[in-house]
């Protein structure tokens, strides 16, 4: 809850301290005389004063102490998050969050549809790698994954992008092939799919190599403890052990990282967005950026931050769970 | 009786058997080499105009131009050569500027705990979930992009995993007997972490450090990629984000997308190996095949805990 | 002469943290309740005791490492809760400490002369480099590693249990103490060597007069060592005396059943075992009346009322417990 | 605690018997430790055999190599364990994995490593009855374990509980309960003790002597403790350095020891009832097995050391029926 307070506060005045004139930045025409920009300016708020004291903060403007807080632009702008409204983005006109909406739900289908992928696959290679300590296999999973992990994002995509759409006849990118009709729904979700390999692709290889590292290292300190030389003195085979004792206890500080991780799934996302063309929130925040469209930027902000805050806490419910230790330390 | 090594030459004679950290080292100092030498070993200075034809736009590799030419029919193995500059400096300042904040909250909030224990971490957490690279696109975005101020956004939001790490550390090692004994002597705050706590949090930095250098490249990489690089220094990103945009694809022409792309990679990767290498040195974990018997066990057996000693 | 050491009416308490956001109600560990002791000088008092009886909190409040909830402790005389910070240095460079985990307390990248050297550092007492030297060598050897030189350059994994123990001891000893407080000393060492180490306490103790607060769990190893023994039981002093007559004829229930489950090796020795039920219950909920009581063989009805305090039984052995009828003084 | 009538013991027909067993331990920069040599012993029915000796002298590499539970650097070189008229090291793993538990429990040290901290400890004992007697049915297993944690004293309503939320006696006794679950004849005991307080200790030793008088059960007693191994055991090996110093009935062991590793670890240990003697020690320290001394592993701390001994590794001597100790100075006798 403070933190969900503190980003909002953080994302509000963050907007406010950096440079140029959200307005003039917004929209971006020398013909605008100063009447019509001011017009604009009253239109999106940023006439009223940013809080109790600061007329605006860059420059900064000091103002009248003892004004109705509710009537500056702070107040105002919790106010209307509160009430669902993000603002109106500078660029389209449109709101954003009707924008972002549709958006998070393309970035959704590509960040999910990889990490699961990279999840199930890094932690079976991880553990593949764990039960074979020390051979060729090991050493070969070993090897891939640092490689993974070593790859730049984008770069990934573009090369992935390069094969897939020269030889493999992969569609260059986007969401839908332009111009097609759809005669089902079904033909439309194939289009999609067949948009997805590349990208969902390119972030499972990402993320891959991270969890089946942390994977390996944690099966291998697991497999050390002296519950496992008991379950196998109790006769169990290496299979049970593994899938009995040994995983769950090391799915502790997978759940751990994974939540952490969260945070850079947006990372790969701005990358990949870009690279594949894909309409999501990544390559929205990377378009709205050199666009300075600060409303949409922040509510893409405010949405993201909270995803994490979100997908943390569900990680922390996730892992009392597994952890029977949580609830009485 | 000779006297034991220094912990310097023993960690030395210990990494040099290590093959992961050894290959990385030498693969980053070869790199580190080639930045330093660039105006020696690039075939053209690739900051010098030069007057192009259309042929030599994305020009196929040739003897002339080894790696083939990009857009502006410059040169990419010297663009290539030169562009490790940048990433090596943005790698290696960011991440002391983070390890440095991450290092000085994660000890503080370790070693004193109560409020300022809760306060910092409270501060970090909230760091951590705040998603780093959108901010940091939006800062650099914002303010100007040029080295340094590439270099201080990636360094002043890099911290934030550092300081978890550094204060889990500084926990473990603040539980350990001999600071106890350190109090017990009577000595004070300052001594006991100038003497006891750094000295053994310390191996960690060092391996986190090199990881945090990987984790700033990359990160300068997307941004350049992304069209925030320093418009007057070639860096990797830079060129593959001309290539990318301006049609490298479409012509076909993958030498001027390979290259940079492989630099970034030959950086990181040899960060990672050395990373690894280094834990693996300085934090060894005994893996002995677990699906036998436990690690713990084996120690016990072995009277490992114990060593033998002189002069009896 | 002053004892070295007088507690009195010690407490220590450790407040519980709730998670009941509006439980107000706050509640304590009771790891020491109400403790009062001497220690003469050149004496060597062993506290013994189960795990969770308060004898380690007894012994980091001794050496000011942990502040006491009430009570008084006098050090030489000083109360030490209202020494300042000079004061204080000066007072802990005359109590020492030794602890149980000899590979724990070293710290690992040291060398041993570096580590018998700190106390010297801490406390500003040597200038020149020789002279610290001179020191750390009379220690060491003092402690009976010799010759000093061959250990001076190692680092503490290079030696053994026992050796290492040393160490601990010859950094204690470089600042020529005058208390001892050794937590289990020798309880993570191996049988073949604990004999060597206690002696070398007893010999401190013979040739420069120290006194030794000794804790530990170890029955059969007190009486080698202690000239008296103070027995804990959940925070509080159940008997205190000479340490053959409480070894020989111990007073207290539990000092008696405590002693009769002490393994003895000798196959031939039968004796009658009397094994308590149940575990030390824990610290925070106390029982009314005699702490001891609901696992007490002997208890009745009154002991749920009335807290027992120390009383003499003859004199110099004093028990806390209803049961125990005086003698006759003689 | 009874020691039983060695006479009858002496009639109890032979469980296991283990003829010069010896692992080693393959070191990545160093000739193999040899950690268990020529180590032979019998284990008749009822009877509880102390393994007796300091840290790093082979017990707990002796406990595994007979389990077969060595980790990957550890190999069995030599010797036989004959358990039920088959030789246990000539097993297939299948097989052996049928042995252990069913016929062979273990009881661990530290019995918090021990259970798995993320099972209910009820779950932990059904997983051993489950496995070994292919029983499906959920109640009949429940049974057991209510029965089992009867056995050692803990309430039913406690299985469902996990490890952290037992004491360390509680912990222990968990462990023995799960230790019964297949009936075993044998139970091998790794310092089961040895964390606990005295208090503790002499309940979970009750127990343990209860419950094999009531089940008839061969325990392999490995502690450190010479006080508990007089209280517990019919007969003892000391074990110095990977080799047996002496073997024999427990009486012997303390009234006519021969070996002089024997002799000055029992003047080391403290004895409660003669509290006034002084403590011996033995100087320097136990040898790590993989920087063994020449010839005999206890000649650099041995009292009665001669030429001999830094040359040559006494072998086991017969010195009387049932009494045999490695020392050059018995065979001189």
């Amino acid at each position: 809850m403070l933190t969900i307070l503190f980003v909002i506060t953080l994302n509000f005045f963050l907007f406010r301290v950096l440079p140029g004139d959200p307005a003039r930045a917004g929209v971006r025409d020398p013909r605008l005389t100063k009447e019509a920009v001011e017009a604009i300016r009253v239109r999106y708020g940023l006439d009223k004063p940013v809080i109790n004291c600061f007329q605006s903060l860059n420059p900064v403007e000091f103002g009248d102490c003892f004004i109705n807080p509710l009537d500056t632009q702070f107040i105002i702008y919790v106010g209307n998050l509160l009430q669902g409204e993000l603002g109106i983005s500078y660029h389209t006109n449109r709101p954003v969050a009707d924008m972002l909406m549709e958006m998070l739900w393309n970035t959704l289908l590509l960040i999910g549809l990889g990490q699961i992928l990279a999840i199930v696959l890094g932690m079976s290679l991880g553990v593949l790698a764990a039960w074979k300590a020390r051979t060729a296999v090991d050493h070969g999973a070993l090897l891939f994954s640092l490689t993974a992990w070593s790859l730049p994002t984008f770069w990934l995509g573009i090369i992935l992008l390069f094969i897939g759409s020269s030889y493999w006849g992969l569609p260059i990118g986007g969401r839908l092939t332009p111009g097609t009709v759809y005669n089902t729904s079904i033909e439309r979700w194939l289009d999609i799919g067949n948009h997805l390999i590349l990208p969902t692709l390119t972030y499972t290889i990402v993320f891959l190599g991270e969890y089946m590292l942390i994977m390996r290292s944690t099966l291998l300190d697991v497999l050390s403890e002296d519950y496992i030389l008991t379950a196998k003195a109790k006769g169990i085979s290496t299979f049970q052990i593994l899938k009995d004792h040994a995983l769950r206890n090391a799915m502790l500080p997978m759940v751990t990282i994974i939540a952490l991780n969260l945070g850079f799934t947006v990372t790969g996302a701005i990358q990949i967005e870009t690279v594949f063309s894909w309409p999501g929130l990544g390559g929205a925040i990377f378009t709205a950026v050199n666009r300075r469209d600060y409303p949409m930027l922040q509510g893409a902000f405010l949405l993201i931050a909270i995803s994490v805050i979100f997908a943390n806490l569900v990680a922390d419910l996730f892992y009392s769970y597994l952890d029977p230790r949580v609830e009485d330390s | 009786m000779s006297p034991s090594p220094p912990p310097i030459r023993s960690f030395w004679r210990t990494f040099r058997r290590n093959r992961m950290g050894m290959v990385g080292a030498v693969m980053l100092i070869l790199a580190v080499l080639m930045a330093v030498f660039a105006p020696v070993l690039a075939p053209y200075n690739p900051y010098q105009p030069t007057r192009v034809t259309i042929d030599d736009i994305y020009a196929p590799p040739s003897p002339e131009h080894p790696f083939g030419t990009d857009d502006a029919g410059k040169d990419v193995l010297s663009s290539f050569i030169y562009g490790a500059r940048v990433s090596l400096i943005v790698g290696f300042f960011a991440s002391f500027i983070s390890i440095f904040i991450g290092g000085v909250i994660g000890i503080s909030a370790g070693f004193y705990g109560g409020k300022l224990e809760n306060g910092l971490m409270r501060f970090t957490d909230i760091m951590l979930v705040i998603p780093d690279f959108p901010l940091i696109v939006l800062l650099v975005a914002l303010t100007k992009p040029n080295l340094l101020n590439i270099i201080l956004v990636i360094g002043l939001l890099g911290w934030t995993s550092s300081a978890r790490l550094v204060r889990s550390q500084t926990l473990s090692v603040k539980q350990r007997k001999f600071v106890l004994r350190a109090r017990a002597i009577g000595a004070g705050n300052f001594h006991i972490i100038r003497r006891h706590i750094f000295p053994l949090v310390l191996p960690l930095i060092v391996v986190n450090t090199v990881l945090v250098i990987s984790l700033a490249v990359l990160n300068e990489s997307a941004l350049s990629f992304l069209g925030l690089s320093d418009p007057t220094k070639i860096s990797w990103g830079q060129m593959l984000n001309f290539a990318f945009t301006r049609g490298a694809m479409s012509a076909g022409a993958w030498w001027a997308l390979v290259a940079p792309g492989l630099g970034i990679v030959w950086l990181v990767l040899s960060c990672t190996l050395l990373g690894q290498g280094l834990e693996q040195v300085l934090n060894p974990r005994l893996e002995t095949h677990h699906l036998s018997v436990g690690s713990k066990m084996v120690a016990r057996m072995m009277g490992i805990k114990e060593t033998p000693a002189i002069g009896d | 002469m002053s004892p070295i050491v007088q507690v009195t009416h010690l407490r220590k308490l450790f407040p519980v943290k709730k998670s009941g956001l509006f439980d107000r109600n706050e509640t304590f560990v009771h790891a020491v309740d109400d403790v009062s002791f001497t220690v003469g000088r050149g004496e060597v008092l062993a506290v013994v005791g189960e795990s969770g009886c308060g004898k380690s909190t007894l012994a980091l409040t001794l050496m000011g490492l942990e502040r006491p909830t009430s009570g008084v402790i006098q050090i030489d005389g000083q109360n030490i809760a209202t020494l300042n910070g000079k004061e204080m240095q000066v007072v802990r460079r005359h109590v020492q400490m030794i602890f149980q985990d000899p590979y724990e307390s070293l710290n690992p990248i040291m060398t041993i002369a570096d580590i018998v050297a700190e106390p010297l550092k801490v406390h500003g007492l040597v200038k020149n480099k020789q002279e610290r030297q001179e020191r750390v060598i009379r220690a060491l050897e003092d402690a009976g590693l010799k010759p000093a030189v061959n250990f001076m350059h190692r680092l503490p994994q290079e030696l053994s249990g026992g050796q290492r123990q040393r160490v601990v001891i010859a950094g204690a000893l470089v600042l020529e103490p005058e208390l001892l407080i050794a937590d289990e000393p020798v309880s993570m060492l191996d049988v073949s060597i604990r004999a060597e180490i206690l002696n070398l306490l007893l010999e401190l103790r013979q040739t420069r007069g120290i006194s030794i607060v000794m804790i530990t769990h170890d029955l059969g190893t007190v009486g080698y060592v202690a000239d008296r023994i103070a027995v804990m039981y959940l925070g509080r002093l159940v008997e205190i005396g000479p340490a053959l007559q409480v070894l020989q004829q111990p007073q207290h229930p539990y000092t008696r059943a405590l002693l009769s489950v002490v393994p003895v090796p000798n196959p031939r020795q039968r004796r009658e075992r009397v094994i308590l039920q149940g575990e030390t219950p824990n610290p925070i909920n106390l029982p009314p009346g005699c702490r001891f009581h609901p696992r007490c063989p002997v208890a009745r009805p009154h002991c749920q009322q009335h807290d027992p305090q120390l009383r003499l039984v003859p004199v110099g052995h004093e028990v806390a417990c209803l049961e125990v009828t005086p003698k006759e003084l003689s | 605690m009874g020691t039983h009538n060695p006479y009858s013991l002496q009639k109890a027909p032979v469980l296991m018997s283990v003829t010069d067993l010896s692992t080693d331990f393959l070191l990545e920069s160093a000739p193999p430790a040899h950690a268990l040599v020529d180590v032979s012993f019998t284990l008749r029915e009822g009877e509880v055999l102390g393994l007796v000796g300091e840290s790093g002298c082979g017990k707990t590499t002796l406990m595994l190599s007979l389990m077969r539970l060595l980790p990957a650097n550890g190999r069995i070189t030599s010797g036989t364990v004959n358990f039920m008229g088959q030789d246990l090291l000539g097993l297939s793993e299948n097989a052996m994995a049928g042995i252990r538990w069913k016929h062979i429990a273990m009881i661990f040290q530290g019995a918090m490593n021990a259970l798995n901290p993320v099972q209910r400890v009820g779950d932990q004992i059904a997983e051993a009855i489950v496995q070994h007697n292919y029983i499906q049915d959920k109640g009949v297993v429940d049974g057991r374990v209510i029965e089992l944690l009867d056995l050692v004293g803990i309430g039913a309503d406690r299985r469902s509980q996990y490890p952290h939320q037992y004491s360390g006696g509680m912990r222990q006794r968990a462990m023995i309960a799960m230790a019964l679950a297949c009936n075993p004849q044998i139970i091998i005991a790794d310092e089961p003790t040895t964390a606990l307080d005295v208090m503790v200790q002499a309940q979970i030793l009750e127990l343990l002597d209860n419950l094999r008088q009531k089940l008839g059960l061969s325990i392999l007693f490995v502690t450190h403790d010479l006080g508990v191994v007089a209280e517990m055991c019919d007969t003892v090996l000391v074990m110095y350095g990977g080799v047996t110093a002496e073997y024999a009935s427990v009486d012997t062991i303390y009234n006519d020891p021969q070996h002089p590793y024997t002799r000055e670890l029992l003047r080391a240990f403290p004895d409660l009832s003669r509290p006034t003697e002084k403590l011996a020690s033995i100087p320097g320290h136990p040898p790590r097995l993989n920087a063994l001394p020449p010839g005999c592993r206890f000649a650099p701390r041995c009292p009665a050391v001669f030429d001999r001994c830094h040359t040559e590794q006494p072998a086991l001597h017969l010195v009387k029926p049932g009494h045999w100790a490695s020392c050059h100075l018995v065979e001189q006798m």
